[in-house]
């Protein structure tokens, strides 16, 4: 995982996913953003391959660009009255400048460690071994993530469910 | 000269801090999500940093966090959308600055 | 608490333009989602005002109308024309005319039927494959047409007073070939269509039309007998010695798309038994009674009936001694059938809407007139 | 540095050329500085693959082929006119096409519009690259290509959404709202199914499963049918082929989301409609139809062939549902969906999950593996019969004559049904 590849592979992913996400920031169509954040989905995926973490960035391409970025274009059709254009709050500029401070915070932190980094690519990181992991060690917060999809699923459908559908349901 | 750690974790931490920004900054309670989503992809590519730079027995620690994370963000995107489209369907509007029932 | 707003309809038009309205007909329908709510029917985009020109014609010169109306079955409406100016100068057709009009007739609701068929499949989403194989059958009676009449579409065959030529030596063996062909297309039809899962599920239920409501709304034809009434023209009030002819109406269940198309299919059947048992009896002899170009029938009016393959087409005319008709009205099928169309379409999806007026089988030509 | 390519010396070895490109790139990489031949290896490698797999397929075999054939079952010739029995039909076709001048609306959304259709070609590309086409004959032999291959068609769905909300059309938004929702509702079966088939060859990587089924000589399609018949039916909801083609339904919503698309914007739709299909289809021959391995027959023809012979196989199912099945509603695919896909596919991964365990304990015998292919051939059809009866289908209740009032005894009177 050297060489000049890997380094151009790099900056050219950084490069796409801040701009991606500072379009999010900037752009004044709702649906602009959110194709922007489908876009820095996708950066990130690749920043997972980088990291040879392959597992990871085919579940984050499916997960994030394949289901929730549609739940979101989803929720912004549903609104069709609501303000689709991306605009500011009142309390936009002390967010920013927060965010900025925090920003400064991180990196310092960042570069002024010395980070006990390992050389080669650590073995143990594919799929099965996550498998693996993820059914023996990890078994019970498995289990407890599945039964918190059920919840958000169950949650999900009562908050949108129409008076009409609870009234034939009444019936029924 | 190849991406050390410090890279990642930069991209990570300025990927945060602009997810906070628009969470914070944008008007539609749709905005705000696609900010809470940037973040948890920034904590999600911190998380696999980690597992991939540092020196620790089973470094496959980091991707199993990072699985639960991504459910809780699936399910969390789920209700927080059925959250707007309930709202939208009782007051026309999902601005964040109009929801303001419980003020005094 | 301001009112839970649903997602707020909006006006989509069907036609005119639109690959599945068979003709320059528009749906105005009111949508919310997928759910049709209101629809609205704009005709009269092929509205040539036939009526009042057919009034400064004589009468065997309006003949060419009747082939425009319903461009598909301008047989039928021929020989409805026919029987009207006759009953109203009580001419007599010789039998051999009557046979020939009792062929042609029944030829051309094959042709139809075929039409209405593949296009009904067409509608429902099998892409071009049951239209094809029907137009591959219908062009077999348009050259029988073409043979007999010179035109395949606007016949223009029949006169007052029986036909226009006598049968060529060809019309035979072409029949027999019809005969023989046609009953193995129709199982073909019914075994990709009427037992096919997807056909059944798309048009089970759709657009049903209860018998009280076909009653109401005057429909006739296939229309009527899907809903289950046994109502034919041809048997209730027979016209050119149907009544000789041995053969049978279908009748739907419960007067859904599906059973509509059934009940055509059925038909088809039907109209062979009836071509095979006229060809075998045709009965030799003049083919028409002599009339006079400028027919002038006595003061009076008459009304004929047909059974035309889209329902009861009926010709009203009112002669004061001239040698023009002084009024000329067409009770056209289609126009009647079509005002079930909006309680059928209300309440289902626009594909549903799509299908039932597929189901219906509408000729533009015939409802604007 | 060793090159990249790894080549064998098989004399069928199409993909290296004759080694023309590694020598061309070795004597590169003498020149340019750096790594910079990396990039030229994969520009080199991006236009191979387009140029071998993608523009050969649905130029020659798809726009031609398919026609044709579907022509055929209509009775009808398809096209022979331009060039030898019509073979440059496509040609003629993509000609036609970028002379023709593409339109926007004004109140369009015009850059969306202008990038929907690049975002609809680049993933048709990307598919190719993990399919294996003969002996190590692929170009990125991932460990998680199968996962890698439901990632990249989750992106077509994203742009046939950006090209129908953006032109501003009541009918496209119809057919972008359509699609998406039916997308995602045949995103869980589909997984469901492949899934058995991971249960069964134990690895998610194509190369892997082409290795099972060559070491058990016996197909994925014989062990797993219904995972086969799931994966057909959400394969083609995914791709908008008919029985399931709402998204462009010609009879309701003129031409769903394309109905604002002239011009080669248009063709780059139509074309890569058709790649998909393929590469769905190679997908399906490599997974379920054991990739390039002929139960031994691959030492004499080479692999790749037996392949493509494979994949149009598979091909012809799409073009033979294309012709002749009509298209079901848009809420009737999304319970079939729900109701009858997904509880099927969880069934059936408990089944084979079992027969894992059970296979487990006998250390993967050979002969097991028969036994259980029979088992499931069985057991699926049982099961897809009970769950549909379960499920309310009566076929009987559905009578496809029409009554014969003479039959009847006389007249019917109103009212009176069976």
């Amino acid at each position: 995982m050297d060489g000049f590849g890997v380094s151009l592979a790099f900056w050219v992913l950084a490069a796409i996913t801040l701009v991606a996400a500072g379009g999010v920031m900037v752009s004044r169509n709702l649906l602009h953003a959110v194709l922007f954040l489908i876009l820095t989905f996708v950066g990130v995926a690749g920043f997972f391959v980088l990291l040879s973490a392959d597992f990871i960035a085919m579940a984050q391409v499916i997960i994030y660009v394949g289901a929730i970025a549609v739940l979101v274009l989803f929720a912004v059709l549903l609104t069709p009255r609501a303000s689709r254009d991306n605009g500011e709050t009142r309390w936009a500029l002390p967010g920013v400048l927060l965010s900025v401070c925090l920003a400064a915070i991180f990196l310092f932190v960042i570069h002024d460690t010395a980070w006990k980094t390992r050389d080669g690519v650590p073995q143990g990181l594919s799929a099965s071994d996550l498998g693996t992991a993820l059914l023996t060690t990890w078994v019970v917060p498995f289990e407890i993530a599945s039964v918190l999809l059920t919840a958000a699923l169950v949650g999900a459908i009562m908050l949108t469910r129409s008076p009409e559908e609870e009234a034939e349901d009444a019936l029924a | 000269m190849t991406p050390g750690i410090e890279h990642f974790l930069t991209v990570g931490a300025l990927l945060f801090c602009l997810g906070l920004a628009i969470a914070l900054s944008k008007r539609n309670a749709v905005g705000v999500l696609m900010g809470v989503e940037l973040m948890l992809n920034a904590v999600n590519l911190t998380l696999i940093t980690f597992s991939r730079f540092t020196v620790s027995p089973n470094p496959i620690a980091g991707h199993t966090f990072v699985v639960f994370v991504l459910t809780v963000a699936a399910a969390e995107a789920a209700v927080a959308l059925a959250l707007a489209v309930a709202v939208y369907r009782n007051r026309e509007t999902i601005d964040v600055d109009r929801l303001n029932l419980l003020r005094s | 608490m301001t009112g839970i707003i649903k997602s707020e309809p909006f006006v989509i038009n069907i036609g005119p333009q639109h690959p599945s309205t068979h003709g320059v007909f528009r749906i105005k329908a009111t949508v919310d989602g997928e759910k049709v709510i209101d629809a609205e029917m704009v005709m009269g985009y092929l509205h040539r005002s036939m009526e009042k020109l057919a009034e400064e014609r004589t009468y065997t010169q309006n003949i060419p109308f009747t082939d425009r109306t319903d461009y598909l079955s301008s047989m039928s409406n021929n020989l409805g024309y026919c029987l009207a100016v006759e009953k109203l100068a009580g001419i007599e057709v010789p039998p051999r005319g009557n046979a020939i009009r009792v062929i042609m007739a029944e030829l051309q609701r094959l042709a139809s039927h075929c039409m209405a068929v593949g296009a009904f499949a067409n509608d429902t989403g099998a892409w071009q494959t049951p239209v094809m194989w029907a137009f591959r059958e219908r062009e077999k009676i348009l050259d029988i047409f073409e043979v007999t009449s010179g035109a395949r579409l606007t016949c223009n065959y029949m006169r007052i007073g029986g036909v226009a030529f006598d049968l060529r030596p060809e019309f035979e063996p072409m029949v027999r070939r019809v005969l023989r062909e046609f009953p193995p297309f129709i199982d073909e039809m019914e075994g990709l269509l009427s037992e096919n899962e997807i056909f059944i599920a798309r048009t089970k239920g759709v657009g049903v039309l209860t018998p009280e409501m076909a009653i109401n709304s005057s429909l006739s034809g296939p229309m009527l007998r899907g809903s289950g009434i046994a109502w034919d023209i041809r048997k209730a009030d027979p016209y050119c010695g149907y009544e000789q002819y041995d053969f049978d109406i279908p009748i739907g269940y419960n007067g859904d798309s599906y059973d509509r198309f059934i009940v055509r299919l059925e038909e088809m059947r039907q109209s062979l038994k009836i071509i095979q048992q006229a060809l075998d009896g045709l009965p030799g002899g003049p083919f028409r009674t002599e009339v006079p170009l400028a027919l002038r029938p006595p003061k009076g009016e008459a009304y004929a009936r047909i059974e035309s393959p889209r329902g009861e087409l009926g010709y009203y005319l009112v002669s004061d001694e001239g040698p023009s008709p002084y009024r000329f009205h067409i009770r056209p099928p289609s126009f009647i059938n079509l005002s079930a169309l909006k309680e059928m379409t209300v309440g289902g999806t626009v594909a549903d809407a799509i299908v039932v007026l597929g189901s219906i089988d509408i000729v533009v030509g015939e409802i604007d007139r | 540095m060793t090159p990249l390519f790894l080549t064998s010396d098989r004399w069928y070895d199409i993909r290296d050329l004759g080694n023309l490109s590694r020598a061309l790139l070795d004597a590169a990489d003498k020149i340019l500085p750096g790594g910079v031949v990396y990039v030229l290896a994969a520009l080199i490698g991006f236009v191979a693959s387009f140029l071998l797999f993608v523009l050969p397929s649905q130029l020659i075999i798809g726009v031609y082929g398919e026609r044709r054939i579907i022509g055929r079952m209509q009775s009808r010739l398809g096209p022979n006119r331009v060039g030898p029995f019509g073979l440059l039909q496509p040609i003629a076709d993509a000609i036609k096409l970028i002379q023709k001048e593409a339109l926007t609306p004004t109140q369009a959304d015009r850059v969306v519009m202008y990038i929907a259709p690049i975002i609809f070609v680049m993933p048709a590309v990307l598919l190719w690259a993990v399919i294996p086409f003969g002996e190590n004959m692929v170009i990125a032999d991932i460990p998680v290509s199968l996962m890698y291959f439901l990632a990249v068609s989750a992106l077509p769905v994203i742009a046939t959404f950006m090209a129908g909300w953006s032109s501003n059309n009541k009918y496209s938004l119809f057919g972008a709202m359509r699609i998406v929702s039916m997308a995602i509702s045949y995103e869980s079966p589909l997984v469901l199914a492949l899934l058995g088939a991971v249960v069964m060859s134990g690895t998610i990587s194509l190369s892997g499963m082409v290795a099972w089924a060559d070491e058990y000589t016996i197909w994925m399609v014989f062990v797993q049918p219904l995972a086969l018949v799931i994966y057909f039916i959400c394969v083609s909801a995914e791709l908008n082929r008919t029985p399931v083609d709402i998204a462009e339904a010609e009879s309701e919503i003129v031409a769903g989301y394309l109905t604002e698309y002239s011009g080669m914007k248009w063709g780059l739709f139509y074309g890569m409609d058709i790649g998909y299909a393929l590469a769905a289809s190679g997908f399906a021959a490599t997974v379920f139809l054991g990739g390039w391995t002929f139960f031994g027959l691959e030492e004499w023809v080479p692999g790749w062939l037996i392949f493509i012979a494979k994949t149009h196989l598979f091909y012809f199912l799409f073009i033979w549902t294309r012709g002749t099945l009509p298209r079901l509603r848009a809420d009737q695919l999304m319970a079939f969906a729900w109701k009858f896909l997904l509880p099927l596919g969880v069934f059936n991964l408990l089944i084979v999950s079992t027969e894992r365990m059970l296979w487990a304990e006998q250390d993967y015998a050979k002969g097991l593996i028969y036994v259980f292919a029979l088992v499931n051939i069985v057991l699926s059809v049982g099961l897809v019969y009970a769950w549909a009866r379960f499920n309310g289908y009566r076929p009987e209740r559905t009578p496809t004559r029409p009554r014969l009032v003479k039959q009847a005894g006389g007249y019917i009177p109103v009212g009176e049904r069976p």
